[in-house]
């Protein structure tokens, strides 16, 4: 194909998708205008299960199974990432170099990490009463762990991060949210069906029925998620070296 | 010698251990008590919980950090 | 619209803009103390927002991000610290025509203007969120969000001005 | 007038996007998207949407700058104990 031709054709993709997108914008409602009809019955259905938080409600009670998805896909993407980012055979691993990080930051990153551990627990465990859930405080709490190798080095981290310790949560954890799926099942109703558990007092940690405890299996997979992710970058920038001479 | 110093220093060891871990729990479960909104004994309890893991993880921390 | 969230529009264009002309031109030195200046800037900004918004539950947003952007600046003045070297003017042979080719607010000691003017600035609307909050636990925790935004800042200015000098490889 | 702050919230976005794809060294390259990190979750903010605000933070602020320079860092090393072998 020349050149000139795929101009030609990517003119013509284009200006296909410019009319449609521009027939469809003019079709939208305007911008914040007081109909809502999936909001309105999404804040219903949530109000009557008690979760103040109706995104919360919308991810891990009414659409749960969507979240089982995404949980999914982080989960082999990991994987992927893990058995592309393996030692190969013509790789040795070097001692990362110790290094010498000025004492106010080293402070800091000390400080700052268990702040932030409980910072990201915080989110994990009121995801059903304010923003925030199980993923956001995940990533925070993993996040966290990492201040290790900013403020210090790399061995300091490996000293605190059992890597199979990490694997096998994120595995449990998975499988956890089906356990949890599942029971809907076995007690009759369908399932990851928010049914079981009591929905309790309004605005209050145990409210929600479910929906804290499948927060608390995603805030799990994902921290140990992005913990064995970034092991796996930070052994290939630090540690793996390719042979010389090979 | 060494074998009659030994139980004093890792009685104070343990004290100093013990020590900190108190001082990390105490300030995070602080920190956890002024993140929420309304008290009740579950929040208590997952706010101890907090609290603890985030102490040892200052400890775990700080040693790999002054381990050399 | 009200006064907080005037004050919050007001600090994200004028602070938005500076970050954004920052981090797009000059040296890296220069882009990495406006990297920085992102997070001094919306942190404040978010907390006007929550009390413009009157949702205390938005204070949660800027709680984080005064946890994570400084965590985000270590990032790069630690994976760039070899580049950060090379840009800074060395001690010995710093003469007026070298400083004046790095810009305002170049590395090293000139970076500090805007990291204090930063400070201010997230002093103030700490002080300003608390007054209209009243005693509480709530005014605690904007006061522990102020205390890691500007701790936060400051450590991240003295990591960008040398404080990974030590680190070669790891 | 009360849209004010979204059209500025809106401008930074679309501001720091362009020049996220303008600039073409990596590095400099993640400095630019953490910075439109932390506008995309002003943006939701201020469109009332704080669940997917705090995931854009989480994310952006420390997550993808350190994915991207470890990836910068290991690319890097390659080319110099490629260059020391040849």
């Amino acid at each position: 194909m020349s050149r000139r031709l795929r101009l030609w054709l990517l003119a013509v993709g284009g200006a296909g998708v410019t009319a449609l997108l521009v027939a469809a914008g003019l079709d939208l409602p305007s911008f914040g205008g007081p109909s809502h009809p999936y909001g309105d019955r999404a804040v219903r259905a949530s109000l009557a299960r008690h979760t103040a938080n109706t995104i919360a409600s919308v991810n891990f009670d009414q659409r749960a199974y969507d979240t089982l998805g995404e949980m999914g896909i982080l989960f082999a993407a990991v994987l992927g990432c893990v058995v592309l980012l393996r030692q190969a055979r013509d790789e040795h691993r070097a001692e990362p170099e110790p290094a010498e990080v000025a004492r106010p930051v080293r402070r800091y990153a000390l400080i700052v990490l268990p702040v932030a551990l409980v910072t990201g627990i915080y989110v994990v465990a009121h995801g059903q009463l304010s923003p925030g859930g199980g993923f956001q405080g995940g990533v925070v709490a993993a996040t966290a762990l990492h201040l290790l190798y900013l403020g210090a080095d790399y061995r300091a981290l490996e000293r605190v991060r059992p890597i199979g310790l990490f694997e096998a949560s994120d595995a449990l954890a998975v499988c956890a949210y089906l356990v949890l799926g599942l029971t809907g099942v076995l007690a009759g109703t369908a399932f990851l069906a928010n049914t079981l558990l009591p929905y309790g007092t309004f605005n209050t940690l145990a409210s929600g029925g479910i929906v804290p405890l499948l927060n608390a299996a995603v805030g799990v997979e994902v921290a140990s998620a992005v913990v064995v992710l970034l092991a796996g970058f930070l052994d290939q920038a630090v540690e793996i070296e390719e042979q010389q001479g090979s | 010698m060494t074998g009659r110093t030994a139980p004093r220093t890792t009685t104070r060891t343990v004290l100093l251990a013990l020590g900190e871990l108190l001082a990390w729990w105490t300030a995070l479960a602080l920190l956890w008590l002024v993140f929420i909104t309304s008290v009740d004994t579950l929040e208590r309890i997952v706010g101890a919980s907090a609290a603890a893991a985030g102490a040892l993880l200052a400890r775990a921390g700080r040693r790999a950090v002054n381990w050399r | 619209m009200n006064g907080w969230i005037l004050a919050a529009t007001v600090v994200l264009a004028g602070g938005g803009a500076a970050v954004l002309w920052g981090v797009t031109s000059g040296p890296m030195s220069r882009r990495v103390v406006a990297q920085n200046l992102a997070t001094s800037v919306a942190c404040p900004a978010l907390l006007l927002l929550a009390q413009g918004y009157d949702r205390p539950a938005y204070v949660d947003l800027a709680l984080l991000m005064a946890l994570l952007g400084p965590i985000g600046t270590l990032v790069f003045a630690r994976l760039l610290a070899v580049d950060l070297a090379g840009d800074r003017p060395r001690a010995g042979r710093e003469s007026p025509a070298c400083r004046a080719n790095d810009g305002n607010f170049a590395s090293g000691p000139a970076a500090w203007g805007p990291t204090w003017a930063a400070a201010a600035l997230g002093a103030g609307v700490v002080v300003a969120v608390c007054v209209a909050t009243g005693p509480g636990r709530a005014m605690v925790k904007l006061l522990v969000t102020g205390a890691l935004l500007i701790g936060g800042n400051v450590i991240a200015s003295r990591a960008l001005s040398g404080g990974f000098e030590g680190v070669r490889g790891g | 007038m009360a849209d004010a702050v979204i059209v500025v919230a809106l401008l930074l976005v679309a501001g720091s996007a362009t020049a996220a794809v303008a600039v073409r060294d990596p590095a400099r390259q993640a400095l630019v998207l953490s910075v439109l990190g932390v506008a995309l979750a002003v943006l939701f903010t201020v469109l009332q949407a704080p669940d997917v605000g705090l995931s854009q933070l989480a994310v952006g602020s420390a997550l993808t700058p350190l994915l991207i320079m470890l990836a910068v860092r290991k690319v890097r090393r390659c080319g110099r104990t490629g260059d020391e072998t040849r």
